[in-house]
Protein backbone atom coordinates (compact mmCIF):
# COMPACT_ATOMS: atom_id res chain seq x y z
CA UNK A 1 0.00 0.00 0.00
CA UNK A 2 1.53 3.44 -0.84
CA UNK A 3 2.87 5.89 1.67
CA UNK A 4 0.40 9.26 1.95
CA UNK A 5 3.31 11.18 1.45
CA UNK A 6 4.97 11.97 -1.39
CA UNK A 7 7.65 9.11 -2.96
CA UNK A 8 10.96 10.24 -2.05
CA UNK A 9 13.04 10.09 -4.53
CA UNK A 10 16.17 8.17 -5.40
CA UNK A 11 19.64 8.80 -7.20
CA UNK A 12 22.42 7.04 -7.74
CA UNK A 13 25.59 8.11 -7.32
CA UNK A 14 29.13 6.63 -8.37
CA UNK A 15 31.64 6.73 -4.87
CA UNK A 16 35.19 6.74 -5.07
CA UNK A 17 37.78 5.64 -2.43
CA UNK A 18 41.28 7.43 -2.47
CA UNK A 19 44.60 6.49 -0.81
CA UNK A 20 43.76 5.42 2.51
CA UNK A 21 40.42 5.49 2.86
CA UNK A 22 40.73 2.87 -0.56
CA UNK A 23 42.43 0.54 1.77
CA UNK A 24 40.33 1.37 5.21
CA UNK A 25 37.25 0.13 2.91
CA UNK A 26 38.80 -2.20 0.75
CA UNK A 27 37.26 -0.60 -2.14
CA UNK A 28 38.17 1.68 -4.83
CA UNK A 29 34.60 2.39 -4.87
CA UNK A 30 30.73 1.45 -5.85
CA UNK A 31 27.48 2.58 -6.84
CA UNK A 32 25.68 4.09 -3.91
CA UNK A 33 21.34 5.13 -3.65
CA UNK A 34 20.53 8.24 -1.84
CA UNK A 35 17.32 9.21 -0.84
CA UNK A 36 15.85 12.18 -0.56
CA UNK A 37 14.59 15.15 -2.60
CA UNK A 38 17.17 17.43 -2.65
CA UNK A 39 20.16 14.93 -2.24
CA UNK A 40 23.67 16.35 -1.03
CA UNK A 41 26.77 15.41 -0.27
CA UNK A 42 26.39 15.46 3.43
CA UNK A 43 23.28 12.96 2.99
CA UNK A 44 25.54 10.13 1.01
CA UNK A 45 27.91 10.51 4.02
CA UNK A 46 25.59 10.48 6.27
CA UNK A 47 24.17 6.87 4.24
CA UNK A 48 27.81 5.35 4.65
CA UNK A 49 28.83 6.17 8.40
CA UNK A 50 25.29 4.36 8.95
CA UNK A 51 26.93 1.30 8.06
CA UNK A 52 29.66 1.20 11.17
CA UNK A 53 32.67 -0.05 11.50
CA UNK A 54 35.16 1.39 9.68
CA UNK A 55 32.56 3.71 7.95
CA UNK A 56 32.03 5.10 11.12
CA UNK A 57 35.51 6.06 11.97
CA UNK A 58 36.83 6.98 8.88
CA UNK A 59 33.62 9.24 8.37
CA UNK A 60 33.43 10.95 11.67
CA UNK A 61 32.61 13.64 12.10
CA UNK A 62 35.89 15.91 12.42
CA UNK A 63 37.70 13.68 10.59
CA UNK A 64 40.07 15.42 7.89
CA UNK A 65 38.13 14.04 4.78
CA UNK A 66 37.32 16.32 1.59
CA UNK A 67 34.92 15.38 -1.14
CA UNK A 68 34.64 16.19 -4.87
CA UNK A 69 31.47 16.45 -6.98
CA UNK A 70 32.47 15.75 -10.61
CA UNK A 71 36.55 16.66 -9.90
CA UNK A 72 35.92 19.76 -8.45
CA UNK A 73 36.20 20.32 -4.53
CA UNK A 74 32.79 20.63 -3.20
CA UNK A 75 30.82 21.08 0.52
CA UNK A 76 28.83 18.75 2.74
CA UNK A 77 25.98 21.22 1.36
CA UNK A 78 26.84 20.68 -2.00
CA UNK A 79 23.92 18.80 -4.18
CA UNK A 80 23.97 15.09 -5.71
CA UNK A 81 22.32 14.52 -8.97
CA UNK A 82 21.87 11.28 -10.73
CA UNK A 83 24.67 9.88 -11.87
CA UNK A 84 27.33 12.38 -10.68
CA UNK A 85 30.64 11.24 -9.55
CA UNK A 86 31.31 11.34 -5.48
CA UNK A 87 35.22 11.32 -4.57
CA UNK A 88 36.17 11.09 -0.53
CA UNK A 89 39.32 12.48 -0.48
CA UNK A 90 41.97 12.09 2.44
CA UNK A 91 44.63 15.36 2.89
CA UNK A 92 46.69 15.77 0.39
CA UNK A 93 50.45 14.47 0.39
CA UNK A 94 51.86 15.35 -3.01
CA UNK A 95 54.67 17.70 -4.37
CA UNK B 1 50.77 21.71 -22.10
CA UNK B 2 51.49 23.41 -18.62
CA UNK B 3 50.20 20.62 -16.57
CA UNK B 4 51.59 16.70 -16.75
CA UNK B 5 51.15 13.49 -14.79
CA UNK B 6 53.17 11.29 -15.83
CA UNK B 7 55.47 7.98 -14.27
CA UNK B 8 58.46 8.83 -16.70
CA UNK B 9 61.06 11.18 -15.06
CA UNK B 10 61.74 14.54 -16.93
CA UNK B 11 64.81 16.44 -17.85
CA UNK B 12 64.29 19.63 -15.57
CA UNK B 13 66.88 21.81 -17.80
CA UNK B 14 64.93 20.38 -20.69
CA UNK B 15 61.73 21.41 -19.49
CA UNK B 16 63.06 25.09 -18.44
CA UNK B 17 64.68 26.19 -21.66
CA UNK B 18 61.38 24.80 -23.66
CA UNK B 19 59.36 27.01 -21.19
CA UNK B 20 61.45 29.92 -21.83
CA UNK B 21 62.46 29.32 -25.07
CA UNK B 22 62.65 32.45 -27.58
CA UNK B 23 60.92 34.56 -25.50
CA UNK B 24 62.41 37.77 -25.60
CA UNK B 25 60.47 39.14 -22.42
CA UNK B 26 61.30 36.66 -20.35
CA UNK B 27 63.87 38.19 -17.81
CA UNK B 28 63.25 35.86 -15.07
CA UNK B 29 63.03 31.87 -14.67
CA UNK B 30 61.83 30.64 -11.05
CA UNK B 31 61.72 26.89 -10.63
CA UNK B 32 61.42 24.08 -8.12
CA UNK B 33 61.85 20.45 -8.20
CA UNK B 34 60.58 18.41 -5.61
CA UNK B 35 62.50 15.19 -4.91
CA UNK B 36 62.14 11.88 -2.81
CA UNK B 37 64.21 11.79 0.54
CA UNK B 38 65.50 8.74 2.45
CA UNK B 39 64.11 10.18 5.74
CA UNK B 40 60.43 11.46 6.33
CA UNK B 41 59.42 12.04 10.57
CA UNK B 42 62.55 10.54 11.77
CA UNK B 43 62.23 7.07 10.03
CA UNK B 44 64.17 5.85 6.90
CA UNK B 45 62.45 5.74 3.91
CA UNK B 46 62.95 2.92 1.07
CA UNK B 47 60.30 3.86 -1.65
CA UNK B 48 57.42 5.39 -2.22
CA UNK B 49 53.90 5.44 -4.29
CA UNK B 50 52.27 8.09 -5.41
CA UNK B 51 48.90 7.76 -6.06
CA UNK B 52 46.40 10.50 -8.02
CA UNK B 53 42.65 10.92 -8.74
CA UNK B 54 42.69 10.97 -12.26
CA UNK B 55 40.40 13.31 -14.28
CA UNK B 56 40.39 15.06 -11.14
CA UNK B 57 44.44 15.87 -10.51
CA UNK B 58 45.11 17.56 -13.72
CA UNK B 59 42.06 19.76 -13.58
CA UNK B 60 43.55 20.86 -9.94
CA UNK B 61 46.70 21.65 -11.10
CA UNK B 62 45.63 23.76 -14.03
CA UNK B 63 43.17 25.24 -11.77
CA UNK B 64 46.00 26.58 -9.39
CA UNK B 65 47.94 27.76 -12.49
CA UNK B 66 45.05 29.57 -13.82
CA UNK B 67 44.67 31.12 -10.26
CA UNK B 68 48.69 31.81 -10.48
CA UNK B 69 48.05 34.19 -13.59
CA UNK B 70 45.51 36.25 -12.53
CA UNK B 71 47.19 36.93 -9.16
CA UNK B 72 50.97 37.39 -10.47
CA UNK B 73 52.19 39.09 -13.92
CA UNK B 74 54.01 35.92 -15.10
CA UNK B 75 54.35 35.06 -19.13
CA UNK B 76 54.54 31.32 -18.78
CA UNK B 77 53.62 28.29 -16.18
CA UNK B 78 54.74 24.45 -16.15
CA UNK B 79 53.88 21.78 -13.22
CA UNK B 80 55.16 18.62 -13.74
CA UNK B 81 54.04 15.98 -11.44
CA UNK B 82 54.84 12.20 -11.34
CA UNK B 83 52.66 9.16 -10.10
CA UNK B 84 53.65 5.65 -9.49
CA UNK B 85 56.60 3.80 -7.59
CA UNK B 86 59.75 6.08 -6.62
CA UNK B 87 62.82 5.87 -4.86
CA UNK B 88 65.01 8.44 -2.99
CA UNK B 89 66.61 10.91 -5.03
CA UNK B 90 64.19 10.32 -7.60
CA UNK B 91 62.21 13.78 -9.08
CA UNK B 92 58.73 14.36 -7.79
CA UNK B 93 57.46 17.26 -9.23
CA UNK B 94 58.80 20.08 -11.56
CA UNK B 95 57.39 23.51 -11.37
CA UNK B 96 58.64 26.63 -13.11
CA UNK B 97 57.19 30.18 -14.36
CA UNK B 98 58.58 32.81 -16.48
CA UNK B 99 58.08 36.71 -16.10
CA UNK B 100 59.93 39.69 -17.13
CA UNK B 101 60.48 40.00 -13.55
CA UNK B 102 62.01 38.13 -10.13
CA UNK B 103 59.31 38.81 -7.75
CA UNK B 104 56.54 37.75 -9.93
CA UNK B 105 58.43 34.65 -10.87
CA UNK B 106 59.78 33.31 -7.02
CA UNK B 107 56.23 34.25 -6.04
CA UNK B 108 54.34 32.63 -8.70
CA UNK B 109 56.27 29.49 -8.53
CA UNK B 110 56.17 29.17 -4.52
CA UNK B 111 52.44 29.90 -4.86
CA UNK B 112 51.72 26.95 -7.30
CA UNK B 113 54.00 24.57 -5.01
CA UNK B 114 51.86 25.80 -1.66
CA UNK B 115 48.48 24.94 -3.39
CA UNK B 116 49.59 21.88 -5.22
CA UNK B 117 50.68 20.62 -1.73
CA UNK B 118 47.23 21.63 0.29
CA UNK B 119 44.80 20.62 -3.17
CA UNK B 120 45.90 19.13 -5.99
CA UNK B 121 44.52 14.85 -5.30
CA UNK B 122 48.00 13.01 -4.44
CA UNK B 123 48.87 11.21 -2.24
CA UNK B 124 52.20 9.30 -1.01
CA UNK B 125 52.12 5.79 0.26
CA UNK B 126 56.10 5.23 1.72
CA UNK B 127 57.79 2.00 2.60
CA UNK B 128 60.17 1.74 5.81
CA UNK B 129 61.33 -0.79 8.04
CA UNK B 130 57.93 -1.37 9.59
CA UNK B 131 55.51 -1.79 6.62
CA UNK B 132 54.20 0.91 4.23
CA UNK B 133 52.03 3.70 5.23
CA UNK B 134 49.96 6.95 3.77
CA UNK B 135 51.98 9.78 4.76
CA UNK B 136 50.26 12.21 7.32
CA UNK B 137 49.52 15.84 5.87
CA UNK B 138 51.63 18.34 7.19
CA UNK B 139 49.89 21.34 9.38
CA UNK B 140 52.78 23.54 7.62
CA UNK B 141 51.33 23.26 4.40
CA UNK B 142 48.39 24.47 5.08
CA UNK B 143 49.47 27.33 6.70
CA UNK B 144 51.69 28.09 3.62
CA UNK B 145 48.33 28.11 1.49
CA UNK B 146 46.43 29.79 4.00
CA UNK B 147 49.46 32.90 4.41
CA UNK B 148 48.53 33.51 0.42
CA UNK B 149 44.40 33.99 1.49
CA UNK B 150 45.69 36.48 4.15
CA UNK B 151 48.06 38.26 1.36
CA UNK B 152 45.45 38.58 -1.38
CA UNK C 1 83.15 25.63 -6.14
CA UNK C 2 80.01 26.91 -5.25
CA UNK C 3 80.65 30.43 -6.78
CA UNK C 4 81.26 31.24 -10.56
CA UNK C 5 81.88 34.02 -12.82
CA UNK C 6 82.45 33.05 -16.15
CA UNK C 7 81.99 34.18 -20.02
CA UNK C 8 80.80 30.56 -20.78
CA UNK C 9 76.87 29.95 -21.02
CA UNK C 10 75.98 26.99 -19.00
CA UNK C 11 73.36 23.97 -18.81
CA UNK C 12 70.95 25.16 -15.74
CA UNK C 13 69.36 21.23 -15.90
CA UNK C 14 72.92 19.95 -15.65
CA UNK C 15 74.25 21.92 -12.94
CA UNK C 16 71.09 21.66 -10.51
CA UNK C 17 71.11 17.52 -11.17
CA UNK C 18 74.55 18.18 -10.16
CA UNK C 19 74.10 20.47 -7.32
CA UNK C 20 71.79 17.75 -5.74
CA UNK C 21 73.48 14.76 -7.03
CA UNK C 22 73.60 11.63 -5.24
CA UNK C 23 71.97 13.42 -1.50
CA UNK C 24 68.84 11.50 -0.41
CA UNK C 25 68.29 14.41 2.21
CA UNK C 26 67.42 16.60 -0.33
CA UNK C 27 63.50 16.92 -0.89
CA UNK C 28 63.89 20.33 -2.51
CA UNK C 29 65.70 22.68 -5.05
CA UNK C 30 64.84 26.07 -5.84
CA UNK C 31 66.50 27.92 -8.77
CA UNK C 32 66.61 31.26 -10.56
CA UNK C 33 67.57 31.91 -13.85
CA UNK C 34 68.10 35.29 -14.90
CA UNK C 35 67.88 36.00 -18.99
CA UNK C 36 68.29 38.84 -21.13
CA UNK C 37 65.33 41.07 -22.20
CA UNK C 38 65.35 42.74 -25.71
CA UNK C 39 63.33 45.75 -23.57
CA UNK C 40 64.31 47.70 -20.75
CA UNK C 41 62.58 50.84 -19.33
CA UNK C 42 60.82 50.85 -22.68
CA UNK C 43 63.44 50.94 -25.24
CA UNK C 44 64.26 48.01 -26.86
CA UNK C 45 68.06 46.25 -26.28
CA UNK C 46 69.93 44.53 -29.13
CA UNK C 47 73.00 43.54 -26.79
CA UNK C 48 74.51 43.81 -23.61
CA UNK C 49 77.88 43.96 -21.97
CA UNK C 50 78.21 42.80 -17.89
CA UNK C 51 81.47 43.98 -16.24
CA UNK C 52 82.55 43.31 -13.25
CA UNK C 53 85.73 43.91 -10.78
CA UNK C 54 87.85 40.80 -10.94
CA UNK C 55 88.71 39.41 -7.28
CA UNK C 56 85.93 41.22 -5.31
CA UNK C 57 83.06 40.01 -7.33
CA UNK C 58 83.68 36.11 -6.07
CA UNK C 59 84.46 37.30 -2.11
CA UNK C 60 80.95 38.92 -2.68
CA UNK C 61 79.13 36.17 -4.16
CA UNK C 62 80.92 33.80 -1.43
CA UNK C 63 79.58 35.95 1.40
CA UNK C 64 75.86 35.88 0.04
CA UNK C 65 76.29 32.43 0.07
CA UNK C 66 77.67 32.16 3.42
CA UNK C 67 75.16 34.35 5.22
CA UNK C 68 71.83 32.14 3.30
CA UNK C 69 73.68 29.14 4.63
CA UNK C 70 73.65 30.79 8.31
CA UNK C 71 70.44 31.63 8.16
CA UNK C 72 67.96 29.20 6.16
CA UNK C 73 68.69 25.13 6.64
CA UNK C 74 69.87 24.66 3.77
CA UNK C 75 72.09 21.00 2.10
CA UNK C 76 74.17 23.41 -0.43
CA UNK C 77 73.97 26.37 -3.22
CA UNK C 78 75.45 27.50 -6.26
CA UNK C 79 75.90 30.58 -7.85
CA UNK C 80 76.56 31.41 -11.78
CA UNK C 81 77.02 34.52 -12.96
CA UNK C 82 78.14 34.82 -16.32
CA UNK C 83 80.70 38.54 -17.67
CA UNK C 84 80.85 39.35 -21.29
CA UNK C 85 79.09 39.91 -24.11
CA UNK C 86 75.09 39.13 -23.72
CA UNK C 87 71.97 38.91 -26.17
CA UNK C 88 68.34 38.96 -25.70
CA UNK C 89 67.14 35.30 -24.51
CA UNK C 90 70.84 34.85 -23.57
CA UNK C 91 71.38 33.22 -19.55
CA UNK C 92 72.84 35.56 -17.02
CA UNK C 93 72.66 34.04 -13.73
CA UNK C 94 71.84 30.50 -12.39
CA UNK C 95 71.33 30.10 -8.39
CA UNK C 96 70.44 26.99 -7.19
CA UNK C 97 70.12 26.04 -3.84
CA UNK C 98 68.73 22.44 -1.83
CA UNK C 99 67.22 21.74 1.63
CA UNK C 100 64.88 19.06 2.91
CA UNK C 101 61.97 21.40 2.59
CA UNK C 102 61.04 23.70 0.06
CA UNK C 103 60.08 26.56 2.79
CA UNK C 104 64.13 27.39 3.52
CA UNK C 105 65.05 26.45 -0.58
CA UNK C 106 62.71 29.03 -1.96
CA UNK C 107 64.23 31.30 1.10
CA UNK C 108 67.46 30.91 0.36
CA UNK C 109 67.45 31.07 -3.52
CA UNK C 110 65.47 34.32 -3.04
CA UNK C 111 67.44 35.89 -0.58
CA UNK C 112 70.80 35.30 -2.37
CA UNK C 113 69.23 36.61 -5.95
CA UNK C 114 67.85 39.88 -3.80
CA UNK C 115 71.49 40.45 -2.39
CA UNK C 116 73.70 39.55 -5.68
CA UNK C 117 71.27 42.73 -7.09
CA UNK C 118 72.22 45.07 -4.82
CA UNK C 119 75.57 43.82 -3.50
CA UNK C 120 77.54 41.90 -6.18
CA UNK C 121 79.87 44.01 -8.11
CA UNK C 122 78.56 43.52 -11.50
CA UNK C 123 77.52 46.55 -14.00
CA UNK C 124 75.37 46.05 -16.83
CA UNK C 125 75.65 48.50 -19.94
CA UNK C 126 73.13 48.28 -22.57
CA UNK C 127 73.19 49.09 -26.55
CA UNK C 128 70.25 50.03 -28.05
CA UNK C 129 69.01 52.03 -31.07
CA UNK C 130 70.57 55.62 -29.26
CA UNK C 131 73.77 54.15 -28.37
CA UNK C 132 75.22 52.15 -25.28
CA UNK C 133 74.15 52.92 -21.53
CA UNK C 134 75.24 52.20 -17.98
CA UNK C 135 71.86 50.52 -16.71
CA UNK C 136 70.57 52.27 -13.69
CA UNK C 137 69.56 50.62 -10.52
CA UNK C 138 66.10 50.21 -9.84
CA UNK C 139 64.78 50.62 -6.17
CA UNK C 140 62.85 48.19 -6.17
CA UNK C 141 65.94 45.86 -6.21
CA UNK C 142 67.06 48.05 -2.58
CA UNK C 143 63.50 47.55 -1.58
CA UNK C 144 63.56 43.92 -2.05
CA UNK C 145 67.75 43.34 0.29
CA UNK C 146 66.01 45.71 2.90
CA UNK C 147 63.15 43.36 3.64
CA UNK C 148 65.37 40.42 4.63
CA UNK C 149 66.86 42.66 7.00
CA UNK C 150 63.87 44.04 8.77
CA UNK C 151 62.83 40.06 8.82
CA UNK C 152 66.03 39.16 10.29
CA UNK D 1 113.66 74.59 6.46
CA UNK D 2 111.33 72.05 8.22
CA UNK D 3 107.91 72.97 9.87
CA UNK D 4 107.49 73.24 12.79
CA UNK D 5 104.56 70.70 13.51
CA UNK D 6 105.34 66.95 13.12
CA UNK D 7 105.41 65.96 9.51
CA UNK D 8 102.28 64.71 7.94
CA UNK D 9 102.63 61.44 6.31
CA UNK D 10 102.15 60.13 3.05
CA UNK D 11 100.53 56.64 1.66
CA UNK D 12 99.87 55.45 -1.90
CA UNK D 13 96.72 53.27 -2.35
CA UNK D 14 95.72 52.36 -5.83
CA UNK D 15 92.46 53.34 -6.62
CA UNK D 16 89.92 51.56 -9.27
CA UNK D 17 87.35 53.15 -11.49
CA UNK D 18 84.34 50.83 -11.82
CA UNK D 19 81.62 50.68 -14.80
CA UNK D 20 80.21 54.17 -15.21
CA UNK D 21 82.70 55.92 -12.99
CA UNK D 22 85.86 54.37 -15.51
CA UNK D 23 83.44 55.95 -18.45
CA UNK D 24 83.33 59.75 -16.20
CA UNK D 25 87.05 59.56 -15.42
CA UNK D 26 88.16 58.08 -19.00
CA UNK D 27 90.69 55.88 -16.58
CA UNK D 28 90.56 52.56 -14.99
CA UNK D 29 92.43 53.34 -12.12
CA UNK D 30 95.52 54.95 -10.82
CA UNK D 31 98.02 55.31 -7.98
CA UNK D 32 96.67 58.01 -5.38
CA UNK D 33 98.92 59.49 -3.10
CA UNK D 34 96.66 60.63 0.74
CA UNK D 35 98.17 62.61 2.94
CA UNK D 36 97.33 62.26 6.75
CA UNK D 37 98.36 60.61 9.52
CA UNK D 38 95.15 58.52 9.88
CA UNK D 39 94.18 58.80 6.26
CA UNK D 40 90.18 57.25 5.43
CA UNK D 41 88.47 56.94 2.38
CA UNK D 42 86.88 60.14 2.73
CA UNK D 43 90.16 61.77 2.80
CA UNK D 44 91.28 60.09 -0.28
CA UNK D 45 87.40 60.90 -2.10
CA UNK D 46 87.91 64.39 -0.96
CA UNK D 47 91.30 64.44 -3.06
CA UNK D 48 89.53 63.24 -6.33
CA UNK D 49 86.88 65.61 -6.02
CA UNK D 50 89.17 68.69 -5.24
CA UNK D 51 90.55 68.07 -8.77
CA UNK D 52 86.66 69.48 -9.89
CA UNK D 53 85.00 68.57 -13.48
CA UNK D 54 83.67 65.36 -13.64
CA UNK D 55 85.63 63.80 -10.35
CA UNK D 56 83.21 66.95 -8.73
CA UNK D 57 80.16 65.70 -10.66
CA UNK D 58 80.45 62.24 -9.62
CA UNK D 59 81.83 62.11 -6.32
CA UNK D 60 79.32 64.94 -5.05
CA UNK D 61 78.27 64.12 -1.86
CA UNK D 62 75.11 62.03 -2.65
CA UNK D 63 76.34 60.35 -5.29
CA UNK D 64 75.24 56.74 -4.90
CA UNK D 65 79.12 56.19 -4.98
CA UNK D 66 80.36 52.77 -2.90
CA UNK D 67 83.80 51.91 -1.73
CA UNK D 68 85.32 48.84 -1.39
CA UNK D 69 88.86 48.57 0.00
CA UNK D 70 91.06 45.45 -0.79
CA UNK D 71 87.96 43.79 -2.35
CA UNK D 72 85.33 44.21 0.74
CA UNK D 73 82.73 47.44 1.09
CA UNK D 74 83.71 49.91 3.53
CA UNK D 75 82.64 53.21 4.70
CA UNK D 76 83.61 56.23 3.79
CA UNK D 77 85.35 56.41 7.80
CA UNK D 78 87.41 52.81 6.90
CA UNK D 79 91.23 53.55 7.31
CA UNK D 80 93.41 52.97 4.85
CA UNK D 81 97.03 51.89 4.46
CA UNK D 82 99.67 52.20 2.21
CA UNK D 83 99.28 49.75 -1.08
CA UNK D 84 95.30 49.50 -0.02
CA UNK D 85 93.48 48.85 -3.13
CA UNK D 86 90.41 51.74 -3.07
CA UNK D 87 87.31 50.68 -5.66
CA UNK D 88 85.09 52.74 -6.51
CA UNK D 89 81.38 52.00 -7.44
CA UNK D 90 78.62 52.90 -9.09
CA UNK D 91 75.18 51.19 -7.82
CA UNK D 92 75.65 47.89 -9.27
CA UNK D 93 73.24 46.17 -11.90
CA UNK D 94 73.89 42.75 -12.06
CA UNK D 95 71.58 39.20 -11.55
Amino acid sequence: MPDSSAPSSVITVRVVYLARLRDAFASDGESLAVRGDAPTVGAAIAALRARGGAWADELAPGRAVRYAVNHEVAPAEASLRNGDELALLPPVTGG
Amino acid sequence: MPVRVQTADFDAGREIAALRSGDPRVGAVASFIGTVRDVNEASPVSAMTLEHYPGMTEKALATIVAEARARFDILDALVIHRVGDLRPTDQIVLVAVTSAHRGDAFDACRFIMDYLKTRAPFWKKERTADGTRWVDARASDETAAAQWERDR
